[in-house]
C-alpha cells in the first residue's frame, strides 16, 4: 500500500561518489521494509521530465523532530539525478512509497550472506540489522569499481560477523569482482541464504554461484520503470513461475526482490520463445 | 469569481450512457484499476479505460520498452496481457466489483480477432463502453496499420459494433499519424461507431547515443504526453469541427484540469488521463477536481456546455473575464 | 576517452556540394542570418537556411502568432516576408558578402509560383542549396497542403529541378503528418529531389482557457521543438530506410550535441536548428562544438561514418563503451 | 549588439505587487539605454519552457562589487515569471539584451510628459534622469488597477516636476485612468513629447490624446515575443512608415518603443487590407 507524499528534502550529503538525501515523509517509513523503493519525481512543476526516478530505502525514521523520514543513496547518472543532487534542506519533493516487493525474511536465525555492487549495499544494510535482530550470522561482500563508489563500509562491518570488499581498480579490499571472493565467503561462513542487490551482471554472477552451490538467493533487480505502481508494463523480465512458466513480470510490483534462479539472465532484455504469450513465429 | 466547486454538475453523456464526470484513465495507463485503487477510488472517476486486450495471452515485446523525451516518453510494450478469457474473469470482474464504470478497449490483428473479442464480451456486466485500439499491425495485409487505412478501420469496427451487444457503445479510438484525421474519423462512424477516442500516440524513436542504436527493443514506439497536448488538441478540434454530433473521448498529454478543459472546449465529451498517471498516480482525481474548480471560476453551470465551445463563431463579443454563466452564451449549433 | 576535437573531420557533402560542417540554422527560425551575426560568425556554420521565400512581399497572419506548449511551441506566422526581389538583392546579397552558405528556401501557392521563383534563383551568387518548403496550401486544389499528396509534392519538385541551375542540390521539405512519409519522399526524389529536408512542424493548435477560444489567429499554428524531435527521428529513420542514399538535412527539437549525433546516426548527413535559437541564440554554434566533442568522444574519425550509423545490423556485436575509431565497424551498406 | 550572459542573480525584493530583480550581467549595462529590454531564459536546464521572457530594463550598474548588474521589474503572471519569483540571490540565470530600440532623446531641453501603467514606469525612470540631465522639464503621471500595482511613485516624485496619480479602485491618487488626468497634465506642464509604457489599452489612451493636441509621443509596447531578436517575426504589429504605408513590423527589434501615431491601435491583431503583402481578397 504505497502512499503518495508532498514531502521535504531534510537534508543531502555527498558520501564518497555518492549522494546521501534524507526527506521528511510522513507515512512511509512505517510501511518500509528492507528493499523496497521509493520513486520521485524530478524537475518540478515545469520539468520537461515526466517520469520518476526510483531508489532504493536506505534508512528510515518513524517518527523525528521533522515528521517520519526516508533516506536513500544516489548516483548522478543523468538529468534526473544530477537535478536531484542540486537539491537544498526544505525544498519540496514529491515521493512515492514504499514501492515493491521487499526481501523476504528467513523464519529461524539462519547464516545470511549480503552481496552489495556500488549504491547496492544501501538497501542491504537495513537488511542486516533485521536478520541481526532475528539471531541470524550476517556475513557481507561489498563489490564496486573504485573505492569511492563503495558505500557503508564501515556500517556493514559494525553489524556484520565478516565482511569482503573488492574493486576493480584495487583502490580497496580485493582488486576484482565479488563473485571472485563470494565462494570463499560462501563456504567460510556456510551461507544458508544469500541477498544480493547491485547490476545486473553481478546479480546473475551471485545467483550463478548460489545455484551451483544450491544456497537459496534473493536479488534486488534494477530495471527501467516508467511508473514504478504497476500499470505500464515498461519494467518486465523473464521470470519463471511456481508453475514452471516463464512469464514477462513486472519488477515494480512482483520484485524488484526475485528468487534468482526465477530470473532467467540469458534472456533478460528479450522474450524468449517459451515465455507465455510469446510470438509464435 | 470563485464559484463554489459544487455548483457545476459534471455528469457527461457519450452516445446515450451517462457518467457521473468527465474523467477517464487512458488505456495501457491504468491496467486495470487494481493497483491506481490503492491512491484512490477508481469508482469516483468517469471510467476506467482498461489496457487493449487481445484474445490470447501476449507477453508483449522485448525491453527496454521506454524511453523519456522532453515533456513526453516513448513505450512500446506491445500489448502485453492475459488474453480476453483472464481479464473477463479477473479484471472486468473486479471493476465491477468496485463499482467503477469499465471502458473494455480491445486489439487484434484481423477483423476477425477483433470480432470475436467483441462477442466475448456479450453477457458480462460491468461494461460502461467499448474503445477498439485500432492502432495495431494488421497481420493479413502486410502489418499496416488498421487506424492509417479508412477501409481497415471501417472493416474493424463494423465487426465490432455487430457483435457488442446495443446500448453498449462502441469507440473508435484513432491514430494522429495520418494525412486526414476527419477522413479516419467519417469512416469510423459510418461503420457504427457511435464516437471516437482521440488520440493515441504519435509513432516516434529515440537513438541512444552511447550505444549510437535505437535505445527501444522495438525500435519505434509511441509518444505521449504533455509534448503531443497540441496534437491533441487539433484532432479533436478537426474531428468535431467535421462530424459535431458524434462524441469524443479526448486525450494526449492532460496533465492539469486546465488541460482537459483545453480538450473539451475542442470538442472532447470526455477526456483520458495517461502518461501523466506515471508522473503522479493520484493525477486523475486531482485533474478532475481542478476541472470542476475552473468551470465553477468561469461560471459554467454544465460540463456539457463548454464542449466545443471553442468552435462558437467570434460574434456576439466573447467576454474575456466571464462574470456569468456561460450557458446563454451558447451558439445554437454547438453540440450541448 | 575525451579526444581532442580537432581529431574529426567535420564535413559533411550533400548531394555533391561539400560544407565544412553539419550545422545548419532552420528555416524561419534565423530569418536570412543578420540578426544571428549579432551573436557569432553565420559563415562559421554550415549553412544557413533562409526564411521561406515568396514570389511577392507577403504580410503574413494576424497576431497572436505563437504559444509555448510543453517542450515545444506553435507558431502561425503564414510566411511573412519580402517577396523574391528584396530577398536576393539585399538578404542573400549580405549572406554572400559575409562568405555565408546560403540555402535558399523557397515556398509558393501553386506549381507555377515555385517554378518560377527557382528560375529568379538563376545568376545570382552565394546559393549553396535550394530547400523545398512544399507545406504550403496549394491554392489551385482546395488549400490542401503539396506536401500531404504525392503527385502534388512531385510537381512542385519537378518544377523546381528543372529552373535551378544544375549543381546547385535541391532539397524537397517533407511535413510529418502524413500516413507514410516514405512515400512522400520517394516521389519527391523521383521527382528530382536531391535530397530531403526532415522535419517541418506538426499541426497543433493550443485553446486559451480564459477567452475559451483557439489561442493563435490563425487557429492552428505548426509544433516545432524538443518536443517534436522523436518524431524527427523517426521520419528521419524510415526515409534513411527506404532511401539509403538520398541525403537528408535533419530537424526537428535539436538543442543539444547529442541531439544533433542523434539525427545523424538516424540517418541526416547535416542537421538544422530551429526552436532552440529562440531559447539559445548561441545554440548553432554551441551544437557544433558540442557535437564535434562528443565525436571526438567517441573515437569517431569523419563525421560521415556516423551518417545512418544506427542502423548497422546487430552483428557483430557492438561495443557498449566505444574506445576507438568506429570508421571500421561500419557495415558495407551503410552510407558514408 | 546585445550580448547573451551567463548571469547570477544578485537580489530580489518584492515592491508591492511586483518583484525586482537585479541580474549581475557584465557588459549589458554599459550598452542599455532607457527603453531596452532583457530577455531571461527560465526553468533550468531541463525546463519544459522553451521561449525566454521579457522585461524593460528599469536600472543598470555598470560596475558593482560583482560586476555590471541589470534590475528589472515584474509581475508573476504565468509558469515563467512564477519560476523567476522563486529564485534566489547567487541562482544562475541566462540573460540576453539589450535588445529593441530605445526611448529616442530630445536634442533640447523641452518639457516631457512621462505616462506609465502598473509595471510600465520601470523603464520611464531611467529615463527622467536623462531628461533631466538634458534639462528637460519632467512631469509624470502613473497609474494602476490599485496601489500595490504602483511603481517607483517615491522616485518619480523625487525626480519629477510634478506627478499625477490615478488607480483604477482609487486606493491611491485619483480614481481612474492616467488617460482621465492626462490632458490636465499636457496643459499644465506645456508638455513638448510624451513617452509612454504599460499595456496596449493605454497606450493607445495616451497616443490619441497626442494626437488630438498635435504632441509627439513615444511608447513602448508589449507583444508576445517567441525570440526577441528578430528572426522568428511572431511579435508583429501594423505600424506606418516613413512612406505612409502599413507594415507588419517586429516590435522586437523595430520596436518596442513607436512613435505613437505611426502605430494602427485599431487594427492590432489583425493584418490591415492595405497593409504591404497583406492577402488580396
Ligand atoms: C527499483 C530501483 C531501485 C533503484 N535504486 C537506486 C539507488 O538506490 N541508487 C541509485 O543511484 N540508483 C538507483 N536506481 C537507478 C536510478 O533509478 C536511475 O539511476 C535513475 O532513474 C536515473 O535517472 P537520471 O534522470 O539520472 O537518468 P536518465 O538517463 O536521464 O533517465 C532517463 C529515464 O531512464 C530511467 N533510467 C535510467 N537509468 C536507469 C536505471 N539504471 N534504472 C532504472 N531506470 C533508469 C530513468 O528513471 C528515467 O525514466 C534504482 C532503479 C530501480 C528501478
Ligand atoms: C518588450 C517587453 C517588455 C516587457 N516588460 C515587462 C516588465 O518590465 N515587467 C513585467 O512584469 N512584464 C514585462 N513584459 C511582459 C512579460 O514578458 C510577460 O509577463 C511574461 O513573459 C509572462 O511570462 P509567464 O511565463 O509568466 O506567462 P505565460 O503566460 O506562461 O507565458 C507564455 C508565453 O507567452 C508570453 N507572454 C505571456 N504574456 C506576455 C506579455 N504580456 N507580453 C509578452 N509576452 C507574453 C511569454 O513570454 C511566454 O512566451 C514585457 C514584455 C515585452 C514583450
Ligand atoms: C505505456 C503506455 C501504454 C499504452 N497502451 C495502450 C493500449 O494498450 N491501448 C491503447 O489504445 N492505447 C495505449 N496507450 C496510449 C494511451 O492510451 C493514450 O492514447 C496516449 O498515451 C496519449 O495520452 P497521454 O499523453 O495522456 O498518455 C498507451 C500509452 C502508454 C504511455
Ligand atoms: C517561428 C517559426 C517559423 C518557421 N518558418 C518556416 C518557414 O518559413 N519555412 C520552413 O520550411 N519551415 C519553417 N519553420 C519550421 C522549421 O524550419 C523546422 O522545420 C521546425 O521548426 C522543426 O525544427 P525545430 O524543432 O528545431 O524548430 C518555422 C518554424 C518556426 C518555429
Ligand atoms: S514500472 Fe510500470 S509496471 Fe513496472
Ligand atoms: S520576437 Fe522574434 S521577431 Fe520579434
Amino acid at each position: 500500500m504505497p502512499l503518495q507524499v508532498q514531502g521535504e528534502v531534510l537534508s543531502i550529503r555527498r558520501v564518497g561518489a555518492y549522494q546521501a538525501m534524507t526527506v521528511v515523509a510522513p507515512g512511509i517509513p512505517e510501511l518500509t521494509r528492507p528493499g523496497h523503493f521509493v520513486a520521485l519525481a524530478v524537475g518540478g512543476p515545469e520539468s520537461s521530465m515526466l517520469l520518476r526516478r526510483s531508489f532504493a530505502v536506505y534508512d528510515v525514521k518513524d517518527r523525528g523532530v521533522y515528521g517520519g523520514t526516508v533516506e536513500f543513496v544516489f548516483a548522478v547518472h543523468g538529468k534526473g539525478t544530477e537535478w536531484l543532487s542540486r537539491r537544498q534542506p526544505r525544498d519540496p519533493i514529491d515521493i512515492v512509497g514504499p514501492l515493491g516487493k521487499p526481501f523476504r525474511l528467513p523464519k529461524t536465525a539462519v547464516n545470511a550472506t549480503l552481496v552489495g555492487g556500488g549504491y547496492g549495499s544501501a538497501p542491504l544494510l537495513p537488511l542486516a540489522t533485521v536478520l541481526r535482530e532475528r539471531g541470524c550470522r550476517v556475513d557481507v561482500v561489498l563489490g564496486a569499481g573504485s573505492a569511492d563508489r563503495l558505500f557503508g563500509q564501515l556500517e556493514a562491518k559494525r553489524m556484520s560477523d565478516s565482511i569482503a570488499i573488492t574493486t576493480d581498480d584495487g583502490t580497496a579490499g580485493t582488486r576484482g569482482r565479488v563473485s571472485d571472493v563470494l565462494p570463499g565467503v560462501l563456504d567460510k561462513a556456510k551461507t544458508d541464504v544469500v541477498y544480493a542487490c547491485g547490476p545486473m551482471p553481478m546479480l546473475r554472477a551471485v545467483s550463478d554461484l548460489c545455484a551451483e552451490r544450491g544456497i537459496p538467493c534473493q536479488v534486488a533487480v534494477e530495471e527501467a520503470m516508467a511508473c514504478g505502481i504497476g500499470v505500464c508494463m515498461t519494467c518486465v523480465l523473464p521470470v519463471i513461475g511456481e508453475d514452471g512458466l516463464t512469464r514477462m513480470v513486472r519488477s515494480c510490483v512482483e520484485g524488484p526482490v526475485f528468487l534468482g534462479d526465477r530470473v532467467r539472465w540469458d534472456d533478460v532484455g528479450t522474450v524468449p520463445a517459451d515465455a507465455v504469450g510469446a510470438p509464435r513465429s | 469569481m470563485t464559484g463554489t466547486s459544487t455548483t457545476t454538475d459534471m455528469s457527461t453523456t457519450l452516445a446515450g450512457v451517462r457518467f457521473p464526470n468527465p474523467v477517464f484513465t487512458a488505456s495501457g495507463c491504468a491496467a486495470a484499476g487494481q493497483e491506481l485503487q490503492q491512491f484512490f477510488d477508481v469508482a469516483s472517476l468517469g471510467g476506467v479505460v482498461t489496457k487493449s486486450i487481445m484474445l490470447a495471452a501476449r507477453s508483449g515485446r522485448a525491453t527496454p520498452r521506454m524511453a523519456e523525451t522532453p515533456s513526453g516518453m516513448l513505450n512500446s510494450i506491445g500489448l502485453q496481457g492475459p488474453g480476453i478469457d483472464a481479464f473477463l474473469e479477473k479484471d472486468l470482474a473486479w471493476l465491477h466489483g468496485k463499482g467503477a464504470r469499465a471502458v473494455v478497449s480491445i486489439a487484434g490483428g484481423s477483423v476477425e480477432d477483433y470480432a470475436t473479442l467483441a462477442s466475448r464480451l456479450r453477457g458480462h456486466d460491468g461494461i460502461a463502453m467499448v474503445e477498439v485500439n485500432i492502432s495495431c499491425p494488421n497481420v493479413e495485409s502486410r502489418g499496416e496499420v488498421f487506424a492509417c487505412d479508412p477501409r481497415a478501420a471501417s472493416a474493424v469496427v463494423s465487426a465490432v459494433r455487430k457483435n457488442v451487444a446495443p446500448g453498449i457503445p462502441v469507440f473508435a479510438k484513432l491514430s494522429p499519424d495520418v494525412t486526414d484525421i476527419a477522413l479516419i474519423a467519417r469512416s469510423c462512424v459510418d461503420a457504427g461507431a457511435d464516437g471516437l477516442s482521440l488520440i493515441n500516440t504519435l509513432l516516434g524513436m529515440v537513438i541512444d547515443t552511447d550505444t549510437m542504436r535505437p535505445k527501444l527493443a522495438g525500435v519505434t514506439g509511441g509518444l505521449s504526453g504533455p509534448a503531443i497536448r497540441p496534437v491533441a488538441v487539433r484532432c479533436t478540434w478537426q474531428v468535431h469541427q467535421a462530424l459535431p454530433d458524434v462524441p469524443i473521448l479526448g486525450m494526449g498529454g492532460i496533465r492539469t484540469g486546465l488541460d482537459a478543459l483545453e480538450l473539451l472546449l475542442a470538442g472532447a465529451s470526455a477526456v483520458s488521463v495517461g502518461t501523466t498517471v506515471f508522473n503522479d498516480p493520484t493525477a486523475p482525481v486531482r485533474i478532475l477536481r481542478e476541472l470542476q474548480q475552473a468551470l465553477a471560476d468561469r461560471g459554467i453551470e454544465r460540463l456539457s456546455d463548454v464542449v466545443g465551445l471553442a468552435h462558437r463563431p467570434l460574434d456576439p463579443p466573447q467576454p474575456t473575464v466571464p462574470t456569468g454563466p456561460i450557458g446563454d452564451l451558447l451558439p445554437e449549433e454547438v453540440e450541448a
